[in-house]
């Protein structure tokens, strides 16, 4: 370790927050740009899953509610953005990366969204996952992501709150929509346990994110904090988790629950979920469409600034 | 039951919801980040003054249908949206032309209807004003700003605009409910807002260097709900597929 | 109830139906008047195969639904099409690309079936087996044509083939109630049928100058229901709107 | 009259069918162009209207009948194409001459199809009126036209009976579906009406054409003959005529009924109907769209050909 690389760990040891101009290690860097960026993009991503139902959401105030999230979620990646920015990307650059694949988002957002009730399941159990990841690194050490992070974690919980309220209006609404409810939660159990990312012990980058406080705690502490929190929850909605081995285990005082299969967590990774090819499609689509609006905002505003110089 | 009143809020509610759909149709596929969050805003405004104003409908109109039952259990025909709103999203470009020039009229309507005989289509007009402000400056902006930007901005907005001109006639409309509406001192008669409509709209296409085509002719069939365009129809199956499927739910 | 043959035949109705639709969706946009022609005639013969497949779901159910029950009130959910079928017609070469994909399995599955111990079954197979030899001669030749056309041409149709093939294997799928049915004799094992697809898709695709995939790697969730594409319940609020509107009306 | 032109009009006369090879003026060549090409187009562009309910229609017949239907319009389409190849025109010009707007096609499907009724609206009036237009044409004087009329007029008499019972099954179904056959009839009477084109008082082309064969009854007889066959089916239906001015006239016979609103017929014809923008729009779209197929195909049966060539 140099003299540099000990200050820095000494200062991250301490609880500083360390801001964009500081020194820091090239592999920190690195490290903390593709973690805010595929946050970042699953923000954008994810507004796609819930964008699905939003002109067939079945309510005024159910449409204008999840038009809120949606904008929220979309904030949330500006936020990201702004934040993988400091660390001396641009938002281009990173939108480039994920069109092309080189860098990922979150394999949930690859999940179909099928019936009403998915917007529950995605507010209540992704948004719900989401947050039991993202709560911690409200404690970053990078102050930028931090403060980020705070802002949206605010805005997260609350998400989840009403997905738990869909997925309760449905659990204790008609028959069929009861139906719903259990389909929501049987397609998204499993992909919202592998959100927190395959074992700690498979990973060899989870001991110097931990170290560097990029990764608070490990991926399994986490699983179990999300699915001691969730059980509870199904079972007061009268939802059963499609988990036959699941149970509370006295001893531990915790649920043993089964693992998900991970080779489809493998698969989706590599492209093979779902919807995977709908979702950069799209988001192809809408960058490429895009390309004249964005080049004809320019041209206006150079030539605005050329007027006004002229004017001068 | 106050028919006049009843179709007056439709109108303006019809026009809120159909154009708030459209607009949520682009949510995740906007050309930029910030485009995503502001259309999801407008359409998020517009929405909640389909509530306000389908609200005060079913209220007129006494028989127990509240805002979501006049949104989601009506046909077509019933609907008193202006063509303009129903057309179909096309390119970012035709979406904020079709967004600024219904702004434009809203804005000067709900300016009029601040000073509405009726108390509650005046608390209406007094909520949605401030927001229809934000939407008009910043659909203003965008067309500016296309128009006056590349020669492919601006050779997309222009026929954005020759293609969505010949509905604008269409919010001038005049009728009997107009009528009547004009004489309570509910609303102006549509066609007084003509003049300054033209005025805001040639100011602002001048300085997005496109021209306004020449002819006024209109497209008609969307207010009166005699002639909707094939474009609501197919929009209703997915707006009001939740409730149709399952018409005994509570959502 | 016989729920092995009830859900055979959700299988086999929902495929047609399914595709008839989307095929539908054709009419009237082809690239030339011979294929408008020619899709509708597909889709005709399609859904004429769905009444047969559904009639006989909806009989041997034996609760009172009909073709049109199961076709217009079932939610995405309930639906046995495989995923292949679901997806979007894209430009006319993923859209004959699907077709020959499909026609190819369900001739060869047809084929098997004028032979199944269930006379309902075989009656269908063998009025729906010449319809679908068509279907064939005219997917097969359009691939062809297509992939061994215009350098863009080809492109286009080897960007449909890796798309699509992913969507293949679903269709040689295998659960209890495959078993069953092939146990009972009334239809063979869809995996039965891959050895001779291979054979039919490879000299076709050999001829269309196209590359098939080397992953046998499949997506699955149709035929069982458990997870649809999204496309499935976008179409279904199209498909179904009238009778989810107008569910005392007779037709 | 030249001693040919008589010798046409001689033949004309004595009702012998005039045939591609044979002599004829250029007028009546290039009326009947323009003639069996707007019949043509209009086929093609009608599968639009008919074509929006495909996807809605209420079950799988009615589905498999309208699909049949909108087959048949097409298949008519190629007819006339090839009866008008025969006077010398490829069916790509005049495709051409369709999408640039210097050829028309029947005003009618310029106007939405809005619900299901419309479907029998479109299959009784519109066809009832195309048919009332035919009928006398299968013995006009151009021999692959008089054929190809012959021939479409057997087709489109069947869809006329379909849509009548269409019509029948919403008249006398749900209180609802009354309203749609009635809003349909209010919507598509006037312009049905239309489709008989102007008085021939107004017309300079008439007397030239009607001299030919080309044109057999004047605008006003047909469409008189057309208000009195429908009036007794509407009343049958229980439907009413949107014309408050309608009443049968002992003295003549018919019908009196209002004329339509000739200026409306003169704005779509310029382009100002409800659906022109958009009727022309999906022509143009899938024409280009369809440009590599057609390209594809071409540059496939070239290749085989030489390959067959190269093999003998």
């Amino acid at each position: 370790m140099t003299e540099e690389e000990r200050h820095f760990q000494d200062r991250v040891d301490a609880d500083e927050k360390i801001e964009p101009k500081d020194w820091m290690p090239e592999g920190y860097r690195k490290t903390l740009i593709r973690q805010i960026a595929q946050h970042a993009h699953s923000e954008v991503v994810g507004q796609l899953p819930e964008g699905n139902w939003i002109t067939r959401a079945p309510t005024l105030e159910r449409k204008a509610i999840l038009l809120a999230k949606v904008q929220d979620e979309a904030g949330h990646g500006l936020y990201l953005y702004c934040a993988a920015e400091t660390l001396g990307i641009s938002r281009d650059e990173l939108t480039e990366k994920l069109l092309d694949g080189s860098m990922k988002y979150s394999s949930i957002f690859n999940y179909p969204t099928l019936n009403w009730a998915d917007i529950g399941a995605v507010g209540w159990l992704v948004d719900g996952a989401a947050i039991m990841n993202q709560v911690p690194l409200q404690r970053t050490s990078y102050g930028p992501y931090s403060r980020a992070m705070i802002r949206i974690c605010k805005e997260e919980s609350f998400h989840q709150r009403q997905g738990y309220d869909i997925m309760m209006k449905m659990a204790k609404g008609t028959p069929e929509q009861k139906r719903m409810a259990q389909d929501a939660m049987n397609r998204f159990w499993y992909p919202a346990l592998m959100m927190f990312g395959p074992s700690d012990k498979d990973s060899v980058h989870s001991a110097q994110s931990m170290a560097w406080k990029i990764k608070i705690n490990t991926n399994d502490e986490l699983r179990q904090k999300f699915v001691d929190q969730t059980v509870p929850q199904a079972e007061y909605l009268g939802l059963t988790i499609p988990d036959p081995d699941l149970k509370w285990n006295e001893e531990t005082g915790h649920y043993d629950f089964s693992e998900p299969d991970w080779s489809e967590f493998y698969e989706v990774l590599k492209g093979n979920g779902p919807c995977n090819t709908e979702r950069l499609e799209a988001r192809r689509k809408a960058w490429d469409d895009g390309a004249w609006v964005r080049d004809g905002l320019m041209a206006h505003a150079e030539k605005r600034a050329a007027r006004r110089t002229a004017a001068e | 039951m106050d028919t006049a009143l009843f179709e007056f809020c439709l109108r303006m509610g019809d026009n809120t919801l159909v154009l708030g759909h459209r607009v949520s149709e682009w949510c995740g596929h906007a050309p930029v980040l910030e485009e995503d969050i502001a259309l999801a805003n407008t359409a998020l405004d517009l929405i909640g003054q389909t509530q306000f104003w389908l609200g005060l409908a079913g209220e007129v109109e006494g028989k127990g249908r509240d805002a979501d039952t006049l949104a989601f259990r009506r046909d077509a025909w019933d609907f008193r949206s202006v063509l303009l709103v129903e057309q179909p999203n096309g390119d970012f470009g035709q979406t904020m032309m079709r967004q600024f020039l219904f702004d434009a009229w809203q804005s000067l309507m709900l300016d009029r209807l601040k000073d509405s005989s009726d108390v509650r289509v005046k608390a209406i007009a007094e909520k949605a004003s401030k927001e229809v402000a934000y939407h008009l400056d910043r659909s203003r902006d965008t067309v500016v700003g296309l128009g006056d930007g590349t020669a492919e901005s601006h050779s997309r907005m222009q026929a954005a605009l020759d293609k969505l001109y010949p509905y604008v006639g269409e919010l001038f409309g005049a009728d009997e409910i107009d009528a009547e509406i004009a004489e309570r001192g509910i609303a102006p008669l549509p066609a007084d807002l003509r003049g300054a409509y033209d005025a805001l709209i040639a100011d602002i296409m001048a300085e997005a260097t496109l021209t306004i085509p020449d002819s006024r002719w209109t497209h008609t069939g969307g207010r009166d709900g005699t002639r909707h365009s094939e474009h609501l129809g197919h929009m209703l199956t997915e707006m009001q597929w939740l409730q149709r499927a399952y018409p005994d739910a509570r959502w």
